[in-house]
């Protein structure tokens, strides 16, 4: 018996586990590993109105249980994903969700539009991208145009639209309910923590950007608390994500609130993590006679 | 087509100060593996892998051998993994060397960059010169296994202490002066890959170079690995370990 | 010949690095191994107008690569640190950093007037403590407050005046520059990441608190990121922390901008971290050919 | 007082299922120690340390012994490390159990809270008594030690598998009918320690517990570890790494 289907925002989900955007692509480099639709769905790598190139070289630095990326949303536009990425996914049994990014509201309007009628299950709406300059953390980072952007969005579009969240921020809380309040179906969190690593041989930090989004295990208990904030204060459901890398993790942040899991730079670690966390998450229902994972949302009581 | 597991050392030799050879029994990853392709190696402790090319692989044994120099943290935690030790790999990943039957290979490494070298020489066999360079005697590595397939070894040191003295770059003027080849394949730093592209081009000779980049996933779904090529006359950024390491040296753009 | 010397707000350090407030109490627990006059400073144990008894315990979680604490400024109060504390630091031969916190405004002022005269070298400001209801987090996240405490502390001290900044903010360069147009001599940064734990077997949060301050390595870029962004926006000194555990880390951290490094919960793993530290950074002038340690801060070249 | 450094393991059993007891070779702790105390132990690839209680001294041989369940993966990881290896600890720490010369003391243990009875019982040799109590047989530990101390032994199960079937609490009440002791020392689960603590106070007994509690730095700086007491009849906030983790169980507010 699956006791991991879930309904989020209306579509269904045979698991709540999906790799985070950008650091699965579009699925197609680890399904020689494991077929896709062992998994819940697949948030695929940012996509923009236009093709992008991203930032130079180096785009990654270790830190002490995590990363820091500078990627810069390098895609190939969005009719690119349409034509190309969209109808091979769409045969993978797994439900697709299509994280976009614009620099103005007008192109996450235009891209929102793009996507309407089209096979994709939910619109992922980034405003938190730390890599670029325009739009991504400067519309995440303040209430009003973060609502803006979701309503321009929401306008245009015929499938649910989460929206994604920036931890670099005082109060993700005030972000949450203003994206809320102007019709987000759901939100996801968090997206990275800006961070920066220097090499002290050449004095020069690592990241060519300069600074990076840190993931990873590390940034799990801000995750986790941002979730059961958020989760406390909107009535909309929540995608929980950040160093989940086990099913125990995966466990945490559901009850501290999230409805839906996604799993990102542990998939570097472990290219099977996906996978062993849905296998993981169905034994402990079956070991604790809990008949569907979703009983367990939000279900931490605290003290 | 990659594996990731985990799988037992049959081997660890040290080939100079810090650099270490070790064998690795993974049949379905050495049958699938050519050279040039790399793994991406877990390094207890840190959240990246390593990535480190295979440096031969033996179909028959079903082993792959990792050659590798400690140079931070992670590759000393690998140095500490001995033979009967199981390491996790991905293997293996990227595009390796073009091999072309009965054409004539130069195989150029510098320092580190030279034990992938050993795979693709092999490969060409009698056909293959071997030109490689290090620092000094105290760093020569892997001259051996050239000879022993038949392939021609030139080698070349900084400071003269083995072999002769000088570049690489003027061991691979000299060699195609002697003996213009097919292809020339290389590996090593940056700069030297420029050089060997100048090199390549103006003698008109095709040429494949073996790129660095700090990677993440290792088969290209994170795109952290970018490095500037050339396509269709436009500048892009292709990715090291799904559309490399290896390139052709016309496509890379050196900075 | 010591290589490590820094002057700080007018201040002369033998060496640059202090174990970091509340991670060391007033040093008493570490003399044992060895003397704290190999330590630059302390900065003593957050204190308080009045003693107090801090949150209920668990106050630690582990996290990878670090923790949370909601000790909750457990303390016994100005007075007994100035007649009990005090006294014993200063046989000590190193520099004293009286950190200290209050609920409102008014007590900030008072603490700092209590000090007034007294052999401490410096005062920290804690306007950043996320474990306590009133003043701390609150004061740190609002530029106004902010540079409002800073006024009244300066305004009642003769000592130079470090303000303690918080990371969980929006724009830790806009509270920085508040404090800093408000008299502050220095700033400090940054206090712990607001973060949470849940027992999954329990489903209750780890802390009595529910929520806690994050520390460790796993912050270390975070700390980084901010140090450069405030070191390059104000005109004051910036003493540096979050995460660093070993010479390398104090010279990543001095290279983005600290001329001043805190070590915090680095020493629970290894009690003999700022030592180690110490030494590392004397054998790394030694091996550069560095005069003064001071020589490196900020040096590092942006892309 | 106390030493922090690398020592050797000079021998690993396994108690029972997933307990183990290691003798550690650090004659300076060994010399510092006393029954009671605890040592901060580093368990690799975790930030902070695990606090595990110092089971028996031995001085002349100058080891330490801990006993240590494994609970999550800190104490796994702990459990991996063998004879010869090195184990970084910080001890001893803390504050033991009293010793009275000649008088006579029950040690009161249930299940993990067992091995600090040891060395407390050995210090109060023949005038001790050792009462045990363990969910089963199976979990039965360190029963020869205090037979081999000359301490009489109580044994009890929650299941009556080995020894009487019951509660440590009904076996202290019995033993303490049949001799009254001068004082009482217990570990164990919080429910227990409270009980014993009620049971001691109605008798009129002195009685020492040893109480857990999360811990970071181990030795009183950082404040983490409060347990609620009572000290001149005002609540406080104590520390369980350095003002005990031995109490009289008079100061203990227990919830
Ligand atoms: C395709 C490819 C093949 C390689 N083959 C070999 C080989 O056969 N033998 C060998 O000795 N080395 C090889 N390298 C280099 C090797 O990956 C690095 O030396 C190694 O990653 C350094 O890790 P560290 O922990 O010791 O250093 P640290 O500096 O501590 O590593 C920190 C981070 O930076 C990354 N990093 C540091 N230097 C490099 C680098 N030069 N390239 C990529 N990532 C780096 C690390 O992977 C890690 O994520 C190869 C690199 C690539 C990209
Ligand atoms: C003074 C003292 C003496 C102890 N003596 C012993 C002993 O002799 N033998 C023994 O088996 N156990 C003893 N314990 C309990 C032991 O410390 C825990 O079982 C151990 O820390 C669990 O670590 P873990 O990594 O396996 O569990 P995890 O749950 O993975 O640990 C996560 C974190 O919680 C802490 N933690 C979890 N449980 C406890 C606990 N009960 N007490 C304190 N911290 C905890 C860990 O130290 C770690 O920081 C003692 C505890 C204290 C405070
Ligand atoms: C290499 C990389 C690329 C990313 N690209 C995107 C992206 O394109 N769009 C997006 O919304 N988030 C992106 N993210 C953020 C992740 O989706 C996720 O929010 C974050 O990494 C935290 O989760 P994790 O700790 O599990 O990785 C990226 C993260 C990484 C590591
Ligand atoms: C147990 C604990 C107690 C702390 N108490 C204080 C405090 O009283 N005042 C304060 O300003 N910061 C306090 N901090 C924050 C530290 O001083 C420091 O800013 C933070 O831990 C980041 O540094 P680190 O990662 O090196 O620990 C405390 C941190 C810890 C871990
Ligand atoms: S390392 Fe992920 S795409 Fe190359
Ligand atoms: S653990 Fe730090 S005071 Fe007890």
């Amino acid at each position: 018996m699956n006791r991991l289907n879930v309904n989020f925002c209306g579509v269904d989900f045979k698991n709540p586990i999906v790799p985070a955007s950008g650091t699965y692509g579009y699925g197609r480099e680890y399904e020689c590993l494991y077929p896709l639709s062992k998994l819940g769905g697949i948030s695929v790598k940012g996509t923009t109105l236009h093709r992008r190139e991203g930032n130079p070289a180096p785009r990654v630095a270790e830190t002490p249980s995590g990363m820091l990326n500078s990627v810069g949303l390098q895609n190939g536009g969005v009719d690119k994903f349409l034509s190309y990425e969209l109808p091979n996914l769409v045969t993978k049994d797994t439900r697709i969700i299509a994280n976009i990014a614009g620099s103005t509201i007008e192109e996450c309007a235009e891209l929102a539009a793009k996507l309407k009628g089209s096979d994709i299950d939910m619109i992922e709406l980034n405003i938190s991208c730390p890599n670029v300059k325009q739009g991504g953390a400067a519309f995440g980072t303040d209430c009003t145009i973060a609502g803006q952007v979701t309503k321009a969005v929401k306008d245009n579009s015929d499938k649910p639209v989460m929206v994604k969240l920036s931890p670099n921020v005082t109060s993700i809380v005030d972000i949450a309910k203003s994206v809320e309040a102007n019709g987000a179906d759901a939100v996801s969190l968090i997206n990275t923590l800006l961070g920066m690593r220097i090499d002290i041989n050449t004095g020069r930090p690592i990241l060519k950007n300069n600074v990076g989004g840190l993931s990873g295990p590390a940034v799990f208990p801000v995750a986790v608390r941002m979730v059961w904030q958020v989760a406390n204060a909107v009535n909309i459901p929540v995608c929980g994500m950040g160093g989940v890398s086990t099913w125990e993790d995966a466990v945490e942040i559901m009850m501290a609130g999230a409805s839906l899991v996604q799993v990102g730079a542990a998939i570097f670690n472990d290219p099977f993590a996906p996978v062993k966390i849905v296998d993981g998450l169905q034994k402990f229902c079956e070991d604790k006679g809990i008949n569907n994972i979703s009983e367990i949302v939000g279900t931490v009581k605290p003290w | 087509m990659y594996k990731q597991g985990k799988y037992q050392i049959v081997s660890k030799k040290t080939l100079a100060k810090g650099i270490f050879d070790i064998e690795v029994l993974c049949p379905d990853v050495a049958e699938l593996a050519e050279a040039g392709q790399f793994a991406q190696v877990a390094a207890e402790g840190f959240f990246l892998r390593r990535p480190i090319s295979i440096c031969d692989i033996d179909k028959d044994k079903g082993t792959i051998r990792l050659v590798f120099e400690i140079r931070g943290k992670g590759t000393e935690k690998l140095a500490e993994l001995n033979k009967g030790q199981l390491i996790d790999i991905i293997a293996p990943l990227g595009k390796g060397f073009k091999v072309m039957e009965g054409k004539k290979a130069i195989c150029v490494g510098g320092g580190i960059g030279v034990p992938p070298m050993v795979g693709i020489a092999k490969a060409y066999g009698k056909n293959a010169v071997a030109i490689s360079g290090f620092r000094n005697m105290a760093a020569v590595i892997l001259q051996e296994d050239f000879k022993a397939a038949g392939v021609e070894t030139i080698l070349w040191t900084d400071d003269g202490s083995a072999g002769r003295k000088g570049f690489v770059t003027d061991a691979l003027e000299e060699q195609i002066a002697k003996e213009k080849p097919d292809i020339i394949v290389a590996c090593g730093p940056m700069v030297m890959l420029k050089r060997i592209a100048d090199i390549a081009e103006k003698n008109g000779i095709e040429c494949q170079v073996s790129l660095e980049q700090r990677m993440a996933c290792g088969v290209g779904a994170c795109l952290v690995c970018a490095c500037r090529t050339v396509k269709d006359g436009k500048e892009i950024h292709s990715h090291v370990c799904k559309d490399g390491p290896v390139f052709d040296s016309k496509e890379v753009v050196f900075e």
